[in-house]
C-alpha cells in the first residue's frame, strides 16, 4: 500500500510539474497555434494529474485530496523525475522535453491499460489517448525543427544534449517500481525503454539530430533522482509559486 | 454617395450579411480592418492579465478552468484573425502593426491583476462589459465578423459566469478573501466603465460605423446596461460598488452613476497605463523570441514540399 | 497612530523590497568587487527594514513583529513604492533604480533626523551614513557607466527612461504623508523634490545622460501607486518567494 | 636538486615565508597557482548553493547572516585571487581557465540545496571540512597564501557556527524542520567526506607538495579528524550519521567509517554531478552579462586617466 501511493505520486507529480511548466508558456507562445497546444497539452497533463493524485490519496487512505497532496507537500516529497521540472528555456527545449516524456510516458500509459488495479487501468485508458496525441505533435515538431533552418537544428540539438542525460531516470527500477510490477500493477519502467529507445532514434534520424548515445545519466545511481526525492533547485522556486496561496490562506476555499 | 454605395447600403439597411468578395466601401473595408484587428489583438493581449495567475491558481480545478479560459482567448484571437484576413490583411500584418505600436488593444488590458480576486473580477466585469458589446456584434453587418461573434459570445458568457463564480467563492469566503474581492472591484469598476469608450453622442465617426451596422449601440448606452446589470450582482456578492453617487434612478428607469476619470482613460490609451510596457513588451518578446520557431518550419516545408503537403 | 504605522511600513517597505532584490544579484555581479558592494547595500537595508519595520510593529501595538510584518502580509498590505520592486533588468537597471532612489532616501533620512519622535530620529541617523554610501557609489557607476563605452551609455540612458516614471510616486504627497508632516515626524515629501532633483540633474550631467524631462509620473494620479497598496504584477512573485519557509511552515522558529 | 633548491627546501624546512618576489621552483610556482586558483574558484562557485535560499531565508536576520556569508566567501575569492596575482598570474586569466572548464573548484558545490537545512548541513559540514584543510594552511610555505588563509579562518570558523546553529534551531523545532536536518545530513555527510579527496598514501604529488609545506596533512588525517569531530555534534543534535558501520575505534583512538563512494566522485569531478552545468553556467552568464559594465568602467577610466586617478 505505501509503495502503491508512492507510485502514484510518481505517475501524478509527473503530470502535474510537467503541466505546470507548459502552463508557464501560456499567453508567450511562438505562434498561436503552439500558444493553444502547448496549453491543450497543460489540461490534459493537470486532468490527469487530479486522477493520479486523487487515487493516491484515497489508497493512502489518510483523507486527503489531489489538492492537499499537489498544494501542501514541500519539495522533498514529491515523486517526479527531474527531467519535468527542467526550466522551460526556449521553445525548442521545451518541446524536446515534451518528445523524450512523451515517449515515455505513452509506452508507460500503454502498459497500464492491463494493470490488476481496475482504476489505474482506467485512468490510463483515458489518459494513453490524450498522449498519444501529445508525442504525435511533439515529435512531429521535433523533426520539423531538428530538420528545418541550420539555426532550429543547433537548437533542437542543444536542447537534445542538455536533456538526454535526465531521460535514464524513468526507466530505472527500484524497490517501489518493483513491488508495483510483481502486483501486476504497473510494468517495470526498464521494459519499457526498448520501445522507447526505438521511437526516439526513428525521430531523432528524421530530425537529422545526433543521438547523444550513452552519456552520463542523472539520478540512476547513488541515492539521487526526483523518484526518490531528491529534486533540481529548480523545483523548489516552482512550488513557492504554485502553493503560493494554499500556503498563505490555509483552509480557504477558492 | 455613388449608386453602388447606395446599394451597399441598402443591403445593410435590409440586413444583408456583406461577404468577403463582395464590393464593399473602403471606409468600410478599413474600419473593420481597424476593429476586428483591434479586437484579435485585446484577446491576445488578454491573455496577459489572467495568464499571471496561471502558474499560482489556488487548486488544480481552478489551475484547469483558468487555463482552458485563457486558451479560449487565444482561439478568438485566432478566429479574429482570420475574419480580418477576408479582408486582405495578413495576419503578420496585423501583428506588426500591434507590435509597433500603431494599432491598439483594449485598455483594460493595461491595469495589473494582483490578486487571485482579480480573476474573478476580469471575468465578472471585463468578460461582462465585453459581452456587452460583442452580443450586438453578432448581427453586425459582415458576415464572417457576425460569425466569428456568434462563437466568441457563446464562450465569452461561459467566461463571465466563471469570474462570477469565483468572486462568489470569495465573498463566502474569508474575511481576507472578501476583501480582497472588494478591493478587485474598487480596481476594476471605472476601468470596465471606461472600455465602452467615452460618450459617442458627437461623433461622426460613430454614426457612420453604426449606419454600416459595425457599431450596434452608442457606448453610453451600453454603459448604461452594463451598469444596471452589474449593480444587482454587487449587491449579491456583497460588495459595495465604488461609486458614492450610485443610485436607482426610477424615472430613467436605470441607474445613475458616476463617469470614469476620462483622463486616466486617455492616459492609459497614450501608453501611460500601469502595465502598457509590459504588456506590449511581453507580445513583441514571444514574437520575437520565436522567430527561429517559425523559420525552421517553414524551411522544413519549403524542403518538403514537393514530396508531402507544406505543414504551415 | 494608525497613519504613523502606515508611514513607518512605507519606509520600511522600501528598505526590505529594494534589499530583497539586491540580494538576487548575489553570486551573479559582473565583477567580484560589484557583488561584495551590492550584498553590503543589501544588507544595509534589511538592517534598516528590520528597524522600522520593528518599530511599525511596535506602533501598531498589536504584538506582531518584523519578522511577521515582512513575512505575513499579502501583497495588498505593502506599502513600497513600485520602483524598488522593479525587476533587476541588467546590471544598469539596478544601478540605475539605486540611484535614483538613493538620492531620495538619502534626502528623506537626513529630513528625519530631526523628527519630533526620537526612535525615528535615532533609527534615521544611523542609516544616514549608510545611504550618503550608497547614493557616493551608485552616482559613481552612473557616471562612469555613462560616460563610458557607446554600449553602456546605451543601456543606462535606457534604464532611466524606463525607471524615471517611476520616480515621482516618492514625492507625492498624500492624507499620511500630511499627518506625518503636520506632527513632525517626517518631511512632506514633495519638499525632498527639489534637492532630489539638483543632484539628478547634476550626476545624469556628469554621465552625459538625457533627463527624462516632464513625463508620465505612475501613481500620482488616480487610486494607483504602491505607496497605497497598488503594486505592479512583480511584487507578487516576489513574496511568493521571500515568504514560502514562514507560509509553509507557521509557527515554526528557524 | 640544484644548489638553489636545495637552498630553498632549507628554508621551507626552517619554516620560513616564501615571499612573492623571491626566488622559487617552477613547480612550486606553478602547483600553487593551481591550488591557490581552485581554492579561489571554490569560493565564488561555493557563493551559488548557498545564494539559491538568500531570496527564501526565513527570517529578517537569517536573510542577513546569510546574505553577509556568501559576501564573505566573495571577499575570501578576493584573498586569494590577490595572493595567486602575486605568483604572476591575473584573476581575469583564472577565471578564464574555469569558465573553460580548465580549472575545478571543490565538486561539494555541484551538490544543490534543496531545503532551508541545507543552509545548516553546508556550513556545519562543508565548512567544517574546509576549515579542516585550511587550518594548517595558516603555516603554509608561501607567505601570500598564508596570511590569505588567516583572514580566512577566522571568518570560516565563524560560518560554521552559524550552520551548527540552523541546524540546532532545525532539530529543536517541529518534526518537519527535524527531518529536513535529517535528510540534510543523509545527503551531505559522504560529500563531505570527499572533500579531502581519495586517500593519497600512493600519491608521489601530494609528497612533494607536503615537502614544499604547500600541503601539511594526508587527506586521511584531515578525514579522520573530521568525522571524530562532528559525530559528536551529530549526536549532540540527536541527528544520525547515515553510516551503519559508523563506530569508535578505542585502539585507534577514533572512529571507523564507511568511505564515500568514490565512483560518485570521480562522475562529479568528471563533470556529471547533479549541478557541475548549472554552476559553471551561472559563473559564465555573470561574466558574459557584465562584460559591458566592466568595459564600460575601463573606457571611463581611460578617457580620464589624465584627470582623475584610474578607477580600475
Amino acid at each position: 500500500q505505501p509503495e502503491f501511493t508512492e507510485w502514484l505520486q510518481r505517475v501524478g507529480d509527473n503530470c502535474l510539474i510537467l503541466g505546470h511548466r507548459l502552463s508557464e508558456w501560456c499567453g508567450h507562445g511562438p505562434a498561436l497555434e503552439e500558444d493553444i497546444a502547448i496549453a491543450n497539452q497543460s489540461l490534459d497533463l493537470i486532468g490527469q494529474c487530479q486522477l493520479w493524485l486523487g487515487l493516491a490519496a484515497e489508497v493512502e487512505g489518510r483523507g486527503r485530496s489531489a489538492d492537499d497532496l499537489a498544494y501542501l507537500r514541500d519539495v522533498l516529497a514529491f515523486r517526479n523525475v527531474v527531467l519535468v521540472e527542467r526550466p522551460n528555456g526556449d521553445f525548442g527545449q521545451t518541446l524536446m522535453r515534451q518528445f523524450l516524456f512523451d515517449a515515455f510516458h505513452l509506452e508507460l500509459l500503454r502498459g497500464l491499460e492491463s494493470s490488476t488495479d481496475a482504476r489505474v487501468a482506467d485512468i490510463a485508458s483515458k489518459a494513453v489517448k490524450e498522449v498519444a496525441y501529445h508525442l504525435e505533435r511533439s515529435a512531429d515538431l521535433v523533426i520539423r525543427l531538428g530538420d528545418g533552418t541550420a539555426d532550429s537544428h543547433a537548437r533542437m540539438q542543444k536542447a537534445l544534449d542538455l536533456l538526454f542525460p535526465y531521460t535514464g531516470e524513468m526507466f530505472a527500477d527500484d524497490a517501489t517500481d518493483r513491488a508495483m510490477a510483481n502486483a501486476g500493477i504497473a510494468p517495470l519502467p526498464s521494459t519499457l525503454k526498448p520501445a522507447w529507445d526505438a521511437v526516439v532514434a526513428e525521430v531523432l534520424t528524421a530530425a537529422s539530430l545526433t543521438h547523444p548515445g550513452e552519456v552520463w545519466q542523472h539520478g540512476t545511481t547513488g541515492t539521487g533522482g526526483g523518484k526518490r526525492g531528491i529534486h533540481s533547485e529548480h523545483l523548489g522556486y516552482l512550488l513557492a509559486e504554485m502553493q503560493f496561496l494554499q500556503r498563505a490562506y490555509p483552509g480557504a476555499t477558492w | 454617395m455613388t449608386p453602388e454605395e447606395v446599394a451597399f447600403q441598402d443591403r445593410i439597411d435590409r440586413n444583408e450579411k456583406i461577404e468577403p468578395k463582395e464590393w464593399m466601401p473602403d471606409g468600410y473595408r478599413k474600419t473593420l480592418i481597424r476593429q476586428i484587428g483591434q479586437h484579435a489583438h485585446s484577446e491576445i493581449v488578454g491573455q496577459l492579465p489572467e495568464g499571471n495567475w496561471i502558474t499560482r491558481a489556488p487548486t488544480l480545478e481552478r489551475k484547469a478552468i483558468l487555463l482552458a479560459k485563457v486558451q479560449d482567448e487565444a482561439g478568438h484571437g485566432l478566429y479574429l484573425y482570420s475574419a480580418a484576413e477576408t479582408l486582405g490583411v495578413s495576419r503578420d500584418e496585423l501583428l506588426e502593426a500591434l507590435h509597433a505600436g500603431k494599432m491598439k488593444y483594449s485598455s483594460i488590458f493595461n491595469y495589473p491583476t494582483l490578486t487571485w480576486a482579480d480573476m474573478g473580477a476580469v471575468g465578472w466585469l471585463v468578460d461582462g462589459a465585453a459581452i456587452m458589446n460583442q452580443v450586438p456584434l453578432q448581427r453586425t453587418s459582415y458576415g464572417p465578423y457576425s460569425r466569428a461573434m456568434i462563437r466568441i459570445c457563446k464562450e465569452e458568457s461561459f467566461h463571465q459566469r466563471q469570474g462570477y463564480d469565483i468572486m462568489m467563492k470569495m465573498c463566502a469566503g474569508t474575511p481576507e478573501q472578501k476583501a480582497m474581492a472588494q478591493d478587485a472591484l474598487n480596481r476594476f469598476w471605472y476601468p470596465a466603465l471606461m472600455m465602452f469608450g467615452p460618450s459617442d453622442k458627437d461623433s461622426v465617426h460613430s454614426a457612420q460605423s453604426m449606419a454600416w451596422r459595425i457599431k450596434m449601440n452608442t457606448n453610453d448606452e451600453l454603459r448604461q446596461k452594463f451598469v444596471d446589470q452589474t449593480v444587482p450582482q454587487a449587491k449579491f456578492l456583497g460588495l459595495t460598488v465604488p461609486d458614492p453617487d450610485l443610485q436607482w434612478n426610477e424615472e430613467k428607469g436605470g441607474h445613475d452613476f458616476s463617469e470614469p476619470d476620462w483622463s486616466e482613460f486617455y492616459a492609459v490609451l497614450a501608453g501611460n497605463g500601469p502595465c502598457n510596457a509590459e504588456r506590449l513588451g511581453a507580445r513583441v518578446k514571444a514574437w520575437d523570441d520565436g522567430a527561429w520557431f517559425r523559420e525552421g518550419l517553414m524551411a522544413h516545408a519549403a524542403k518538403h514540399s514537393g514530396g508531402r503537403v507544406a505543414a504551415e
